[in-house]
């Protein structure tokens, strides 16, 4: 039973209009950029979308934000994005803004089996409007429930056949704990490689949470604020 | 005078201690890291997923993998190390980050924060702001003495929406530096030339002043 | 004539299905490697941390950080990862495992399972049976049918200890194949020559017998 | 500031008697064989210690025991020891048995700041008397604690002096989970490097979590079951 697709159509293929689906990445970086084209190609509509931010106007969500394929947004912050911004005054857009540990960490719980987590974060503000609380050792926290979502799509630097991520610098962020927390898991990454061309001390996305990968094509691995010191 | 952000982040970074796992946060906070006294070796943490952060790269070697909390290209120091979001929120979460540095708008006179939300504009997240004043075990502000308006953001109660409550330990402003404690914003320190009077006549909360207040040092 | 150990683990490795992810408990669930259909790729996890699990090493070949759960030296195969103990029974309790194979000393009508701990002998504890019968989607028991008293394993209530509750699937003991259900132990297959009398006789459970019950295949 | 200490004896000279110590390692495998000795060597006395097993009798916590330096034990399965036994039955040892993954999330809770997690191991059972019990989608789990403990003494492979440690296959187990859960951290690593030696996409525990890191000397890495086929 091969986990490999060809391409990310194939990969996609039966993520259906209404799904919730979790996007790894971190801003622009490290989006699977080839699994949104595909999502965009396909016209999907209604999705609940789970992911730290939503893209920019022309790249990442944003390309899907566009097409209106989006229902509702779960992020921890949206702010570099004027057709979400449109779309949300008008309505059109459902948004749910929950801090970024939260939302690490509901991730998290998934693919630990963990139904739920408690987390200071949120404490005495809006956030914590109509959740359960409790204080241990005097300090109180939030209950907070995993996710549970249909799909999970990621982007890794190498993979192997067996589904086994390596990822690359802070390109990691989201992506391993979005990969353990989705029902079905896609992974797409820049290398596909054999089993065993992967250091087993090495891997951070155990394969038997990734249940379909492919080789992506042409990333474009987009900068959103490129900072620099000139050259001496 | 007051302090201008140069000055503010300088003061701070006076803060840093040796061996220090520091988040700073962005605007005037990420300017700290300009000004880490000799002597100090401290880890910059990036809450994306990152320990060992260094400079902003040299032009052309922007790596789109490398990346910070605010999504500007950066490099990494000897030692760095990554790692994915929930472990670098767990790192926060459990007490290891030593001082976190952020901006904001109002600060209440018991330590409660509003940074995140305006009520009427556009509202982009309150990202990982909520999680770190809400973990961290020493908190630094780094803002403004007054907003805009000239109003006042060192307040009896916030107006905004909170980002966390009881939690901000030290707050350094263009005007002061002032500590948060059980009985208000005591003033330790006031910008060179800045008289007691106008730091009373510009904090809304409750001030306490207690003898001399030296001048805040400023190198540059 | 009853089935021995090897043709217990001979008769459980048809249950495996290509692409499965398996815990093997001690004993003669980890025999079931040496039985695993052509054609049928799976993956061995151990529970200390290792996905791709492979036979016993290479007399001279040992290496002392390569330990199973059983902390018996062993290899690895191709594709196999490292992880650490939390990682591994995450994914133990997410079900991303797909079958677990492990022994028992009581098991009850509705699928409660008794092997850890037997009152007024030392006890050595669960290490990471309890984990996994709590979360494991598919348990089979590899067991002999009676104890070494005569007594029947498959009982109305467990004696013993619990393990856990309702968690387990399938037994296949040296005398028959049992499926749990919610009216009972369902007699599915029968070892060759063993009549089904002997089989309700050494039940102690609610026995369900419907139809004919085939004779277990065995290779050997 | 540097967290490097020469010998095993520096690192673990605060320890008091009566401390609670988390002990990686798994069997035999990946434990901190220095920093034990040096324990036996300082004589440490009533200490709880956690780790997964008891070692054997004259090798791993073991040797703490034959030395009556533990008061209690907290671990999944303790089987291969004589003298625990007897102490065990004589009264003169405490013994706490809780799932092997119950501990180890109890460990990684304690370094993720979560003062508590949900498992479904134990329901049913009598590691649940006494707990309190919750439903989470129709499945019913146990709260449990995050560990609490003085000092976590680890293992590792290679380590640098920032605190930055790469485990070694399955001795890996618990250790970079209690790496994580002390409020003193030390490990021992098989080889101690300058800054920059390790590739950052490739440490398992970030140095912020290490307090103290000494290099060890001649590592026995006893093995328990020697079990092995036949030279062809």
């Amino acid at each position: 039973m091969s986990k490999v697709f060809t391409t990310a159509a194939d990969a996609i293929a039966d993520i259906k209009d209404g799904s919730t689906i979790l996007l790894g990445g971190f801003g622009l970086c490290g989006i699977p950029e080839n699994s949104i084209s595909a999502i965009v190609e396909k016209g999907l509509k209604n999705l609940t979308c789970v992911s730290n931010n939503a893209g920019v106007d022309d790249f990442g969500i944003g390309l899907m934000l566009k097409q209106k394929q989006v229902k509702k947004m779960i992020a921890s912050y949206v702010g570099e994005n004027a057709e979400f911004e449109r779309q949300l005054l008008s309505g059109e857009l459902e948004v749910e803004l929950i801090p970024q540990g939260t939302l690490a960490t509901r991730c998290m719980a998934a693919g630990y089996g963990m139904p739920a987590i408690f987390t200071p974060a949120g404490i005495g503000t809006e956030v914590a409007i109509g959740k359960e609380t409790r204080i241990f050792n005097g300090k109180e926290y939030l209950l907070e429930m995993a996710f549970d979502a249909d799909f999970a799509i990621v982007k890794a630097w190498k993979g192997d056949v067996m589904g086994n991520l390596i990822f690359r610098e802070t390109a990691r962020n989201f992506n391993p704990l979005m990969a353990m927390a989705g029902k079905i898991t896609i992974a797409e990454v820049e290398e596909l490689l054999p089993a065993g061309a992967l250091d087993p001390d090495h891997i951070h996305t155990p394969g038997i949470y990734v249940h379909r990968i492919f080789q992506g094509k042409s990333y474009e691995k987009r900068i959103e604020q490129r900072t620099v010191q000139p050259k001496k | 005078m007051a302090l201008d952000k140069f000055q503010i982040a300088q003061r701070i970074a006076k803060e840093l201690k040796d061996g220090y796992y520091v988040n700073l946060g962005i605007g005037i906070p990420t300017l700290v890291a300009n000004y880490i006294p000799a002597g100090i070796n401290v880890v910059l943490q990036s809450e994306n997923g990152l320990l060992g952060m260094g400079p902003f790269p040299i032009e052309g070697e922007e790596d789109p993998d490398l990346i910070n909390a605010g999504k500007q290209t950066i490099t990494t120091v000897p030692g760095s190390v990554f790692f994915d979001s929930a472990t670098s929120f767990g790192m926060i979460r459990s007490g290891k980050v030593d001082l976190t540095v952020l901006g904001a708008m109002e600060v209440s006179e018991n330590g409660d924060i509003a940074n995140w939300k305006i009520p009427g504009k556009m509202v982009k997240g309150m990202g990982g702001a909520m999680d770190l004043v809400a973990s961290a075990k020493n908190i630094i502000v780094a803002m403004m003495h007054t907003n805009p308006k000239g109003e006042s953001k060192l307040l009896p109660k916030c107006d905004l929406p909170l980002t966390g409550i009881n939690c901000v330990k030290k707050i350094v402003t263009d005007l002061a530096v002032l500590s948060v404690t059980p009985e208000g914003f005591k003033l330790l320190e006031r910008a060179p030339g800045v008289s007691i009077d106008e730091i009373k006549q510009k904090t809304a909360g409750k001030l306490i002043i207690e003898g001399e207040v030296p001048e805040i040092e400023c190198n540059s």
